[in-house]
């Protein structure tokens, strides 16, 4: 049965498929609902306006459940069924796919999440992260302190709260270098999973440590925790800034909502809000066919995340078929036009991306939102930090994976 | 007042263990019934109370009537209702609940709540010992004691009739004999119907007004409590007496079809 | 396994405990085997086979906690936490050592086999409830061990990249190099463990299984054979861990959660407590479920629904269908779809003299 | 000794005592359960997210206050809990314990996919008119979503407490407890009695779903608050109310201690770690749990 199903897929003239893993269930769950629908939107509106240069995209999901088995054998299906690339959730799902995605010369995304070294394209040929990886988000937090507090950190205090796994352990090298290299004080606190109560760690970095700023590191329940935690110990928000997993509208409305969090600083690779041409686009066509938006896109941070990566797609398509002049492009050819995709901006969603075969990250750029009234104004332009301590920690950590290997 | 009118009960629609009996227990008496080990008995008694249906049990055929209504459909907590309460052997008190809790628990089925304070005195004036330990998990006292708490506690649901099973069970002699004092009062002073099912056949008679026996699932034999005293076969089988000091040949010939009448 | 019992007499009790009693059984045998060495191979997709090999590891994993709980009676929620030893510590042989994978994989198997018996040894006070969620605690403990010790993790990512296994120079990477390779391990798990339980511990098993005290009673040392079925439940897991590692190119304790030992117990229950056969039935079932479900939706479920909506309910339809299986094999067929399988073959049992 | 962050200690043991008290309230709904019908429900955590759910739903969809949705709650999980105990458990009474274990967890699966496509995948808030402000007490500062909770929490385990020990239908459900077949002897009803644990389940589900789900947002994550019950209850006893309260009282310290103190020695999260081995040494020690009662076996 299945193989009739896979053949029926194929048939469909000028369509371009991609793999998309989702975590509409699982424990990430709270992030799949909201960034799926926003990849598959901007996917219809392109389609809408008669698709890229006559071609169709198709981007097939599958729920993983955040589960590593489910991903690989989703990514072999999608390959079997002719796939130019595969959107990936999650980092060991990342971890799994990488040697994968390697051997079949299949390019694939992990924006925001996976493996930091693979920044180095010359290392990870086929992985592209396409936003800022946990280290330039670590760095760019710790830049953030460094001028929300006058432009030094010497001798001051700062608290980095992280879930204790490894994607919540993956900045602390970094920040732990930075610390040195700038001169204040570090102490972390871990927040173990399922992280449903991390009240004795505010109470800790509040009443005890005092630090001067706090990065915060967690997902799921604690990042909205932390944030009611932190303001009922009279902490002041506009003293946190959290990674790009910890700033959601959800985590807002876990707090207690928008009046509870004034003054937080979140950190986006992707813009927040919906004041942006393509979200007026989709909601234009939205409109045309008299159907309301989806409620996901009122959780602007994931939903325009997934914006953002269906945005990527269509664009390294766009090119790679200029390379093929028109002709279905292979996996190889998508490769190559996600390394032309130069100061992409996406009117302002996105950072001025530019990804080249030796920057998969795209630069490493982000923006701080900080909550006021209710919603997120930005803080600060497009900005990364430290970038020359990033790019060499890839590559260094990239020449040590290969040699292991 | 209580009448089995030839019932069958088969376990788990398999086993057959009652085969047909017939007893009748008249208001105020104590009524014996006596056996052997699986001899039915037990099973009679939950017949009556309904308790079959939580073992896969059921009576499959004849009726259980009390005061005129039939039972054998009813589930143990409307046969409790109705006055009749069931007292299981081996001193099954509430372990974890305090001597008065399991009397409380006793009276559940009471409708005149504001009374059930006074009842409970009433037992513990009967069995002055679960007095001084009525704050004691059921579970620490001895045996005795035990068998007191169940009795009274069954007496919280002012029943009509009592299926008392085996009390004399694992107690020592002046135990018993307090113990079937207490039942005989309780027939005396309160006119409590009794079913008495024992092993100990002496005791149970001298205290009983009428006695059935069972062997395998039917009665074999039945009477008033005195002429059954006087029964040979029930001297020789449950009273442990003998007719004459000597045996002899002849006479393990006859025990043999005795025996063998019973069973039949 | 396979039963046409009609002109066929024992005459000894050998005959009688032969693994395959019957000379149908034989034939049904060599023909299932013939499917699995050529047809599946050389028909299935590359895809079809990726799901082939997933069922073929979780037979694996699925027949080592039915010897523990179907078997012996004793519940673990913590099996997830085992495979993760057993892929850890392969991984480590193989990145530090390059140790060939068939020493990695029984070291694997060893090194939760005494995991297992660590974790195994409050078995003889506890039992029921309070066992099952000390193995959830065994879980958790695992997970935060090797989160924290990154002598063990291989480094704060807690991931350990294996290249693929080599077998006599061939390196195995694609799903059709890999299907052999596991095929043989699943094979050797269905055989030994038939051939376990017909030995005296595997009747040592069942006995406390359905009696530990009257087992006692009868001269079975509890304790030693409680701690036997945790040692050899959880080498399968361990091996079962090491699979999975060697499948996936990573060791990574994130994907042995409580999500997975929970897992494997709905793949012994819906195949069938204490049945070889259906732990693989219930493997193949959980394993494929996902799969079917979303095809399914995909294909046919545009009538209904608009593929919006499709994309939500997939996946949560599928949790609705795992949990509502489970429920649903626990209440109406206890005996799981080894018990279905049965009355189909009960049929042909007597055949052709089926009256 | 006397350096000791006296004032910190003071601060995360009040902080303890106070999440103690909210884990005592969830462990409760399974002790309820376990006590009177014997039987073990891993879905409790899923309980509370449904009772969250229901709660959020009457507030957001249909516009009610606060106090209507919470009764609404209770009511839908009692409701729930009742039709549970029919269809699920009752097929399942004398079975093993396995066979309920599986059945409770594949229940568990059920709600999280049924909860989503009912009420979709995104945070929900349970708006309680609780104060954000903290009550300072000395050194101490209480969130008063905490205290809320905290007092709630107790106020119910002693009135469950009150009614287990001291009320009629308490004391019968204690003997049910004790011993099914003659409490049915004594005229009790057994069936309605398991019926009552359940929604009594449902009831203190339902409260727990509403304090949790006001203090945490409520989504699928809500339910992951059921792993943390766990240890309480083993700690204190799985058949004890009392043991309800110490168990929670004793994991929320040891919690917060541990974060407080240990944490920054062994650079990782304790916090979930210490209960599940303290339980473990417990379980060594006395199997049954501080306040559990042994359990005699009968051949």
């Amino acid at each position: 049965m299945a193989i009739a199903f896979a053949g029926l897929a194929q048939a469909e003239d000028k369509t371009i498929l991609i793999g998309m893993q989702c975590d509409r269930t699982g424990p990430t769950q709270v992030v799949g609902t909201m960034l799926c629908p926003g990849t598959h939107d901007y996917i219809d509106l392109i389609n809408s306006q008669g698709g890229v240069d006559g071609w169709k995209i198709d981007a097939s999901e599958v729920d993983t459940a955040y589960q590593v088995p489910p991903a690989v054998e989703e990514y072999e299906h999608a390959k079997q069924q002719g796939a130019v690339g595969i959107m990936i959730y999650g980092t060991p799902q990342t971890e799994a796919l990488n040697q994968r995605l390697e051997q079949d010369k299949m390019p694939g995304t992990s924006p925001g999440f996976g493996i930091a070294a693979s920044g180095d394209g010359q290392y990870y040929p086929y992985l592209f992260p396409i936003a800022a990886n946990y280290w330039s988000q670590g760095a760019a937090a710790v830049k953030f302190a460094k001028d929300q507090l006058g432009g030094s950190l010497k001798g001051k205090k700062i608290a980095y709260i992280f879930y204790d796994n490894p994607a919540g352990h993956e900045p602390m090298p970094v920040i732990e270098e930075l610390s040195k290299v700038e001169g204040f004080q570090l102490q972390t606190f871990a927040v173990p999973p399922p992280g449903v109560d991390v009240s004795s760690q505010v109470l800790a970095i509040a009443q005890e440590y005092r630090p001067d700023f706090v990065i915060d590191h967690t997902f799921g329940k604690s990042p909205a925790l932390i944030i009611k935690g932190l303001k009922q110990n009279g902490y002041p928000l506009t003293h946190v800034v959290a990674l790009v997993w910890a700033s959601g509208e959800a985590d807002i409305m876990g707090a207690g909502g928008w009046s509870v969090a004034q003054g937080y600083n979140t950190m986006q690779f992707a813009g927040a809000g919906e004041d942006y041409p393509v979200i007026k686009e989709i909601q234009a066509m939205y409109k045309k066919e008299g159907k309301e938006p989806p409620a996901a896109m009122k959780s602007t941070v994931y939903y325009n995340r997934g914006v953002q990566q269906g945005a990527l797609w269509v664009a390294a398509i766009k090119n790679a078929l200029t390379l093929t002049h028109g002709q279905k492009p292979t996996p190889t050819d998508v490769k190559k036009g996600f390394e032309m995709i130069h100061d992409f901006t996406l009117g302002g969603l996105n950072a001025p991306l530019t990804i080249t075969a030796d920057d998969h990250e795209g630069g490493g750029w982000v923006k701080i939102f900080r909550v006021k009234d209710e919603g997120f104004v930005p803080e600060t332009q497009w900005f990364r930090a430290y970038r020359d301590l990033i790019v060499d920690r890839e590559h260094k950590t990239a020449q040590q994976m290969a040699k292991a290997n | 007042m209580l009448a089995l009118n030839n019932i069958e009960v088969v376990y788990d629609n398999a086993i057959l263990v009652l085969r047909g009996v017939s007893l009748a227990a008249k208001a105020g008496q104590i009524t014996a019934l006596l056996g052997a080990n699986g001899a039915g008995k037990t099973t009679t008694l939950k017949a009556i109370s309904g308790l079959l249906h939580s073992e896969r049990g059921e009576v499959t055929k004849g009726s259980v009537e009390f005061a005129g209504e039939r039972l054998d459909r009813l589930p143990p907590h409307q046969v409790v209702e109705r006055g009749i309460v069931q007292v299981f052997e081996g001193r099954r008190v509430f372990a974890n609940l305090t001597v008065a809790e399991n009397l409380t628990a006793g009276a559940h089925t009471r409708r005149d709540r504001g009374t059930v304070k006074d009842s409970i005195d009433r037992i513990f004036e009967m069995f002055p010992a679960l007095a001084e330990r009525h704050n004691q998990a059921a579970g620490y006292l001895s045996g005795g004691e035990q068998q007191m708490l169940v009795i009274g506690r069954a007496l919280m649901s002012n029943p009509k009739m009592v299926l008392l099973d085996e009390p004399s069970l694992g107690l020592a002699p002046q135990l018993i004999e307090e113990i079937f004092a207490v039942i005989r009062r309780l027939k005396e002073e309160r006119h409590l119907t009794v079913l008495l099912v024992e092993q100990n056949a002496t005791l149970a008679l001298t205290i009983a007004d009428h006695g059935y026996v069972m062997e395998n699932g039917r009665i074999v034999l039945e009477g008033p409590a005195a002429a059954l005293q006087q029964n040979s076969d029930i001297k020789e089988f449950y009273l442990g007496l003998n007719e004459a000091g000597a045996r002899k040949s002849y006479r393990e010939v006859k025990h043999y079809r005795r025996r063998k009448r019973w069973l039949g | 396994m396979f039963h046409s019992e009609t002109g066929v007499f024992k005459t000894s009790y050998a005959a009688d405990m032969a693994l395959l009693p019957l000379p149908v059984a034989r034939w049904a045998v060599l023909g299932i085997a013939l499917f699995f060495l050529f047809v599946v191979p050389l028909v299935f997709s590359a895809y079809l086979l990726t799901l082939v090999n997933l069922v073929l590891i979780a037979v694996v994993g699925a027949i080592g906690l039915d010897i523990l709980t179907g078997y012996t009676g004793q519940i673990s929620i913590g099996h997830g936490g085992f495979m993760s030893v057993g892929a850890y510590t392969a991984a480590n042989l193989i990145v530090r050592l390059g140790v060939p994978f068939w020493l990695a994989i029984p070291a694997g198997g060893l090194m939760a086999a005494l995991i297992g018996i660590i974790v195994g040894i409050p078995s003889l006070r506890i039992k029921g409830i309070y066992l099952a969620i000390a193995t959830l605690a065994s879980q958790f403990i695992i997970a935060w061990t090797i989160n924290h010790v990154t002598w063990i993790s291989g480094g704060i990512e807690a991931s350990i990249q294996v290249p693929p296994p080599s077998v006599f120079g061939w390196k195995l990477q694609t799903p059709e190099q890999l299907y052999f390779f596991l095929l043989f391990f699943a094979v050797l798990a269905i055989v030994a463990t038939l051939n376990l339980m017909r030995s005296r511990i595997g009747r040592a098993f069942i006995a406390i299984r359905d009696q530990d005290i009257a087992a006692e009673i009868i001269g079975i040392n509890i304790f030693r054979y409680k701690l036997y079925a945790f040692a050899i439940s959880s080498f399968y897991a361990g091996v079962t861990g090491v699979l999975y590692t060697y499948y996936l190119g990573i060791a990574n304790y994130e994907q042995f959660g409580i999500d997975v030992s929970i897992n494997y117990l709905a793949m012994i229950i819906i195949g069938g407590l204490g049945s070889v056969l259906g732990a693989v039935f219930g493997a193949a079932f959980i394993t494929i479920l996902p799969e079917a479900t979303r095809l399914f939706l995909t294909h046919f479920g545009g009538v209904l629904f608009s593929q919006d909506t499709i994309r939500t309910l997939v996946p949560n339809l599928t949790l609705i269908l795992f949990g509502g299986l489970i429920i649903f094999f626990l209440i109406v067929e206890p005996e799981g779809l080894n018990r279905l399988w049965r009355n189909i073959r009960n049929y042909f049992r007597l055949w052709p003299f089926s009256y | 000794m006397l350096d000791l962050p006296w004032r910190f200690i003071a601060i995360l043991l009040a902080n303890g005592l106070l999440v103690g008290s909210m884990y005592a309230l969830v462990a409760l709904g399974f002790v309820l359960i376990y006590k009177a019908t014997d039987a073990i429900n891993f879905a409790q955590g899923e309980f509370v997210m449904f009772a969250g759910f229901l709660a959020a739903g009457a507030t957001h969809l249909a516009g009610f206050p606060w106090w209507i949705s919470a009764l609404l709650a209770v009511l839908g999980m009692v409701v729930f809990a009742f039709g549970l105990e029919r269809v699920v458990l009752r097929p399942l009474l004398g079975r093993p314990i396995i066979a309920v274990i599986m059945a409770t967890l594949g229940l568990g699966f059920v709600l999280r996919g049924v909860a989503t496509l009912a009420f979709g995948g995104g945070t929900q808030t349970i708006p309680l008119p609780v104060g954000d402000e903290p009550v300072l007490l000395g050194p101490l500062i209480l969130p008063p979503i905490q205290l809320v909770g905290a007092g709630v929490s107790l106020a119910f385990l002693c009135g469950f407490g009150w009614f287990f020990l001291k009320s009629r239908i308490g004391v019968a459900m204690r003997a049910v407890a004790d011993s099914q077949q003659v409490a049915m002897a004594m005229g009790i009803n057994v069936r309605r009695y398991f019926a009552l644990a359940w929604a009594l389940a449902g009831v203190v589900s339902a409260l727990g779903g509403v304090l949790w789900g006001a203090m945490l947002g409520v989504d699928n994550q809500l339910a992951l608050v059921g792993l943390k019950v766990f240890p309480v209850m083993i700690l204190g006893g799985l058949d004890s109310i009392l043991g309800a309260v110490v168990g929670g009282l004793i994991v929320g310290v040891v919690e917060s201690l541990s974060a407080g103190f240990l944490d920054p020695l062994v650079g990782g999260g304790t916090k979930d770690f210490i209960p599940y081995l303290l339980m473990i040494a417990v379980l060594m020690v006395r199997p049954e749990g501080i306040f559990g009662r042994r359990r005699i076996e009968r051949v």
